[in-house]
């Protein structure tokens, strides 16, 4: 019997002899919930995209864990500590750091920077920043003494490639009286663009460089980890912590970019919501729409029961026409929506050039661009959904249509 | 042309116990997929509201709303010039204020900030700082005193206390001496902390303009510079406007320069928010379209009886207009009185609900900064009503085109 | 009475129904003078309604004519054809086709209230009409709450409530048992004399027909005179 | 052979004692904006003392007592305190007071024309890069430029310059008191 | 052909219509022997399609049993009645009432496909019984696109394409003008004698119904014998 009841709703479903009404609320049940899906795909994988760049850009730049010596004579023997910490399959690296904040001076302007001084090698086991450097300001830092500068830092302070500026840093003082900072001269050898706040705020150079910058001449400040995952750092941090030879600052990049982690839960959960509600009222109107389809159609019905078609097939009949368009909806928004799972960021770039307005600023945002990443497991959660609602749109019409009296219906006209 | 008849049938079609029952539960739908859109816009938009302006308050509480530079060739006029400003429209206060790059640096550490020289007296009444002073006095900020006001973050992070010396040092206004350029700094005691809550407090530190004036070389009372408060922040542009206009010499500067672009993405979330929830009640009204076209479909023996005894078309619009309308003035009101009662007690709702409240600390405590602006709510209702209206308009033509003698025929 | 005040023309009327053609109306003409009473008889689906439809405004002819006082109303605009309704028209059919949701009284003044008389005048001359109908003290009712033969008598009602100068009724009686369905002929008899209203009754049944002033057939869009035809067996 | 122009220059200076005079400051930018313009007098005996001392509308004073150096701006009410030998030492000012210290081999020594001395310094840390000095014919000083890092030069031009002994001047002369209600910002580490 | 195949016993039937009850069928009885024809007359509302709904199980009686080959079909559950209908009855209906969207064809096979017959097996059935109602080359057309006559021919080989045992036709030539509906009623004539189907029809038209094996007269919800009225006129 199941296939007859499909053949009949699908009939019914695809007939445009309908009467030019229901074709109008059935299209405007299927635009709905297309739009829904559509649009709901589209802010899942903008999500998703957020989340890539915050782990790939913004997280392949700044550390994810920071272990820094609480005395002064700094993590001497640093190896050999990042030597056993690689054994956890949780950390990808280590890399040793010594950094300074300061204030650079250039004419009136004063910017606040953090600079660190790395290790060049041991830092690509750690951070991504070669793709954020161009290619000849790599080289110059490895053989020249010398700055990369965020790229926005130094526009605002209008420095150059070759400029000398001075950076203030404090002097620390063991019995706190206020010493004057000190003024250190820094060639600036390259700018770092990644597009987002941090082009604003850091600052690289060489380890030995801001060993002597800051007093940290035996050991170094402190190491840097890599983990794999990112987004449960503080756990991971704590653990490695305690387990390190030597009494260590705990420290690891939510404290300053949590918030945006959040930000992006919070927004994923909200749309999830409001879409979900724009599908749920969409099919609604597919109920209205089974509803005039059952109402035109009471001959038929009749005639059919009277044929003895029984009637849980009659309510298969009507369920499979009001799926159609839950179908036909649903298939066109996820076609759309993984379209622009694909595509969105080129047509916003696009948008933008043609309108000339920068949506996201780079420096409220943490990047500058719209990414998107398509995952399907979100695309098959939004349909399933689309459907289950759209197939619980149906049930009240279709049982409607099993209670048509035929004898009503056909002995009338 | 409007006749109390339509009224009458129509009002009797819409509160009549429909016949199809189902034409009752789909009208239900079309009514609560309104209010359910009209519910949320009102909520979720009063929330963003609430964040707008309490950025704008801590934020264009600590940075100036406006700052005039008078120049110098008006200075002998300058307090009837300041008088004028005192009774521009949207401004609240004019105090003397002048604001220099610089940094603060303790013993522990060191901070680029911006030195903010006020007259505590005159600005008492309008700074936030003033108002949300934690420690020490605000007022102590006495001229050659050489006090200071900071941020307790700040503070904290300087890890000095009320009472300790931080040295301030300006960017500009070096004095060059045999050995060299000596930068203009003076120890200054930290007399008060606060907490604006704003994300710019450590960005600031008070002095008294005097001691400004003196570090910046300016003869004490050579006050060319004044911070103009606005009631609100937001509609600068027209003071700025008629400022330009009746000072041509003055020279104005405003927060869009710093914070523009800030408020400019607040702005831009708010209208995505808006679009997306405006879709709920655009698809919902599709709705009262299903519904009104079963009415009239249920109805039509008695559209074709009503036309026999000479009903014209443009009644019958109006009969179904008027019936279409009324479910959705019925979904706009709900809507609005619900969403009204939603966003006031949004607050005991959440924690009741136990729903955790944002990162941001600042929240924690009292919980979703809410501010319903009216002219919003009035704009979501009658927005409502309009796309209720406009979607009686097909079904409603329908009706006056259905074909009497159609229908009489096969009775 | 010299004038006729109702006059069809070689009406036409011609009906697609899937490939074939059906005329209805073929060539027809009638003559109505004030105060004239007709009765037309014809089988079910031989054209009585579309007939009585064109004649009301509520359908359009193929091709043809229909005068009222010399003024053609299928030349009218809609907005004038319904105001030609509301004022000069009344209509019954087989179903009462009463408003629902709407007493007796409401329905029966509804012709007032359109042409926008106000409502304690439209009621008054409803609750007089009511009365003449023979249902004084039911006005309240709604048609749910009433017999057929009560619906019946309220749709007569509300046709001659605003003394329209032609009642069109389609078998008025035919949804009645026996007994109601005399009655409600009776009333309409004694009401076509009173009132100075020219009726025209559609029906299947000759002994109805044959207590009308003139009788005509209605076979193949024709109508022709009616002769003395045997009495069917009730 | 030791760079003649030091030798030349070590030599004009050493027979310089000490010396009174009046100055003209002026101060350009990078660009030759003039930035400030100051007059005032100084008084210097060599080894350690001297005491320059700027009036209005720029006044300010700068003393050394042979150890600390003191600098008072009277509009900020505050005197700044540093160790002689801390601010000195990367500072050609030093060569005015001890000609013959060996700290002049850190820089470089020209003679550009009959009375105009040139000198610079390569430490990457020092605030100045090049001071110039002109010498009358008496060997009395009559210009002294000084450029820093950021571009800027300061001029001061001498006048009423009078040769002096540490005679002249009373033991305490060079001593520092500490006006009345003015803050000490003490930066001797 | 001893017992009878289908038989009513003290039918009852009582409609509520508002204030007053309706009593349609009033203790009716009717014994139909196999591929026995009758037909059963009775002006329009008096209860003929509410006597043929209970036969065929489509409308429960208010009192009294259906019973076919000595069960009672109103005991059985729905899906038993649906399953009766599909197996042993055929409905014609004045209204051809056949699937708009779908062809003459599969109109015609949809009760076989119903008892999940394979689309080929039912077709060619279909097909065959098109030819005997005389639509060999009309298979492929929609209703829409048939004639009135066409498409009460496709009724008929719908009601008729899996053999019932019993056809209830209800006015099936009400609708049709005069000369299709004499060649339609040929038919069911023809079918009525080929096959072993036992036949009720029901009509007004005597002409019609005296072609019958017996005629029987519904009147105030009792079956009385027909006796041999004098032709109506035509």
């Amino acid at each position: 019997m199941g296939n007859l009841a499909f053949k009949i709703g699908l009939r019914y479903a695809r007939s445009q002899a309908h009467n030019r009404f229901i074709r109008f609320i059935s299209a405007s049940s299927t635009i709905g919930i297309a739009l829904g899906c559509c649009v709901l795909i589209w802010v899942l994988s903008a999500m998703n995209g957020f989340e890539r760049e915050l782990k790939n850009r913004l997280l392949s730049v700044v550390p994810h864990i920071e272990f820094s010596a609480v005395n002064a004579t700094g993590i001497t023997d640093w190896q050999s500590i990042a030597a056993n910490l690689t054994q956890n399959k949780e950390v990808l690296g280590v890399a040793p750091f010594v950094r300074f904040s300061g204030l650079i001076q250039n004419q009136n302007a004063l910017k606040p920077v953090e600079i660190r001084g790395i290790d060049w090698q041991a830092e690509q086991q750690v951070s991504d920043l070669k793709s954020y450097v161009s290619a000849n300001a790599i080289a110059r830092f490895q053989n020249k003494e010398g700055v990369i500068l965020g790229a926005g830092l130094a526009e605002s302070l209008n420095l150059s490639i070759g400029d000398n500026f001075d950076v203030l840093v404090p002097q620390l003082d063991k019995d706190k009286r206020l010493l004057p900072p000190k003024s250190i001269r820094f060639e600036l050898i390259g700018l770092l663009k990644t597009g987002g706040q941090l082009d604003h705020a850091v600052g690289f150079t060489q380890l030995p460089l801001a060993a002597k910058a800051t007093g940290w001449t035996q050991g170094v400040q402190g190491i840097r980890l890599k983990i794999d995952d990112v987004f449960n750092a503080s756990k991971i941090a704590n653990e490695l912590g305690y387990s390190l030879p030597v009494y260590v600052y705990v420290q690891d990049w939510t404290r300053q970019f949590g918030h945006v982690y959040n930000d992006i839960q919070l927004v994923r959960s909200i749309m999830y919501l409001i879409l979900a509600l724009v599908i749920a009222v969409a099919c609604f109107n597919i109920v209205s729409t089974l509803v005039m389809a059952v109402n035109e159609k009471q001959g038929d019905i009749a005639i059919l029961r009277t044929m003895g078609m029984p009637a849980n097939s009659v309510v298969q009949t009507f369920m499979l026409q009001g799926l159609y368009h839950g179908l036909l909806g649903t298939s066109v928004g996820v076609g759309f929506g993984v379209l622009g799972g694909f595509y969105l960021s080129d047509w916003l770039a696009w948008f933008e050039r043609l309108i000339g307005f920068q949506f996201l600023s780079s420096d409220i945002y943490f990047i500058d661009f719209l990414p998107t990443q398509l995952v399907w497991s979100d695309v098959w959660i939004t349909a399933v959904v689309a459907i289950v609602m759209s197939l619980l749109a149906t049930i009240y019409p279709a049982l409607k249509a099993a209670t048509v009296d035929p004898a009503q219906v056909v002995g009338k006209v | 042309m409007f006749n109390s008849t339509s009224l009458f049938i129509a009002h009797r079609y819409s509160r009549g116990s429909h016949s199809n029952k189902f034409i009752s539960f789909i009208t239900f739908f079309s009514v609560a997929g309104i209010s359910l859109g009209v519910i949320a816009l009102i909520t979720v938009i009063s929330v963003m509201n609430g964040f707008e302006s309490e950025l704008k308050k801590r934020i264009l509480g600590v940075i100036p709303h406006m700052v005039v530079q008078i120049p110098d060739n008006q200075m002998n006029e300058r307090q009837e010039l300041l008088d004028q400003l005192k009774q521009q429209t949207d401004v609240v206060g004019v105090t003397p204020f002048q604001q220099e790059a610089g940094l603060v640096q303790s013993p522990q550490d060191m901070r680029a900030i911006y030195v903010q020289g006020i007259d505590p007296d005159a600005s008492a009444k309008y700074s936030i700082i003033a108002s949300n002073v934690i420690r020490g006095e605000f007022n102590q900020l006495k001229p050659r005193a050489y006090n200071v006001v900071i941020a307790q973050p700040l503070a904290d992070q300087l890890n000095v206390r009320v009472g300790d010396k931080i040295r301030v040092m300006l960017a500009k206004g070096s004095v060059y001496t045999p050995m060299g350029r000596m930068p203009v700094q003076r120890n200054f005691t930290v007399s008060a902390t606060f907490n604006a809550g704003s994300d710019v407090d450590s960005n600031v530190v008070l002095i008294n303009i005097v001691d400004l004036n003196r570090m910046l070389r300016k003869k004490q009372d050579e006050l060319n510079s004044y911070r103009l408060y606005l009631d609100d922040a937001f509609n600068l542009n027209l003071v700025k406007q008629n400022l330009t206009q009746q000072f041509p010499g003055l020279k104005v500067s405003d927060w869009r320069a710093t914070k523009g672009e800030l408020f400019e993405a607040v702005k831009m979330e708010k209208n995505m928010m808006w679009m997306m929830l405006a879709l709920i009640i655009a698809v919902a009204t599709f709705n009262i379209v299903s519904a009104l076209v079963m009415v009239v479909n249920d109805k039509r023996v008695e559209i074709a009886s009503l036309k026999t005894i000479g009903m014209t078309n443009r009644q019958l619009i109006l009969v179904f207009v008027l019936q279409g309308m009324y479910k959705g003035c019925v979904g706009a009101v709900i809507g609005t009185v619900f969403g009204i009662l939603l966003t006031f007690n949004l607050n005991p709702i959440m924690s009741l609900l136990g729903v955790g409240v944002f990162a941001n600390p600042a929240y924690a405590m009292q919980g979703l900064p809410i501010d319903l602006h009216w002219h919003q709510v009035a704009y979501i209702a009658s927005s409502a009503i309009a796309m209720s209206l406009i979607a009686t308009l097909y079904p409603a033509y329908r009706a006056a085109k259905t074909n009497p003698a159609e229908i009489l025929r096969y009775e | 009475m010299n004038n006729p005040i109702f006059e069809c023309k070689n009406l036409k009327k011609v009906y697609h129904d899937g490939a074939s053609e059906i005329v209805v109306l073929n060539e027809l003409d009638l003559t109505l003078h004030a105060a004239e009473n007709i009765a037309i008889v014809g089988s079910s689906g031989s054209g009585k309604s579309s007939l009585l439809h064109i004649m009301g405004a509520l359908d359009s002819p193929t091709s043809g004519q229909v005068l009222f006082n010399g003024q053609d109303i299928h030349q009218l605009s809609e907005q004038k054809q319904a105001l030609f309704r509301n004022k000069n028209l009344g209509f019954v059919y087989q179903f009462h086709h009463l408003l629902g949701e709407f007493s007796a009284l409401e329905n029966v003044a509804m012709p007032l209230l359109i042409a926008k008389h106000s409502m304690a005048s439209a009621e008054k001359a409803a609750k007089s009409m009511l009365d003449r109908v023979g249902l004084p003290h039911r006005f309240k009712h709604k048609p749910s709450e009433l017999s057929g033969g009560e619906r019946q008598r309220v749709a007569i009602a509300r046709a001659l409530v605003h003394q329209p100068n032609l009642v069109l009724a389609d078998e008025p009686t035919g949804n009645l048992d026996a007994e109601n369905a005399a009655a409600v002929f009776d009333l309409i008899l004694q009401l076509k004399n009173e009132l100075s209203t020219c009726f025209v009754f559609v029906t299947h049944d000759l002994s109805l027909a044959n207590k009308m002033d003139r009788q005509f057939k209605l076979s193949s869009g024709q109508l022709s005179k009616l002769h003395a035809e045997v009495i069917e067996h009730g | 052979i030791a760079n003649s122009a030091a030798e030349l220059l070590k030599q004009k200076l050493g027979q310089l004692s000490g010396f009174s005079a009046q100055f003209e400051q002026e101060v350009t930018d990078r660009d030759g904006q003039v930035v400030q313009q100051s007059h005032g007098y100084v008084e210097l005996i060599q080894p350690d003392k001297f005491r320059w001392v700027t009036a209005e509308p720029n006044e300010n004073t700068l003393q050394s007592d042979g150890e600390t150096v003191w600098f008072y701006d009277p509009f900020v009410e505050q005197v700044t305190a540093y160790w002689l030998k801390d601010t000195i030492q990367s500072n050609p000012i030093l060569l005015l007071l001890k000609p013959n210290s060996n700290a002049w081999d850190a820089y470089q020594i020209s003679q550009q024309s009959e009375s105009v001395f040139s000198i610079s310094t390569q430490d990457e840390q020092s605030q100045v890069v090049q001071v110039k000095l002109v010498l009358s014919n008496k060997n009395a000083l009559s210009s002294l430029s000084i450029l820093d890092k950021q571009g800027q030069t300061s001029v001061y031009r001498f006048s009423q310059f009078s040769a002096q002994q540490a005679s002249d001047f009373s033991d305490t002369h060079f001593n520092f008191e500490l006006p009345a209600g003015v803050e000490l910002d003490d930066q001797r580490q």
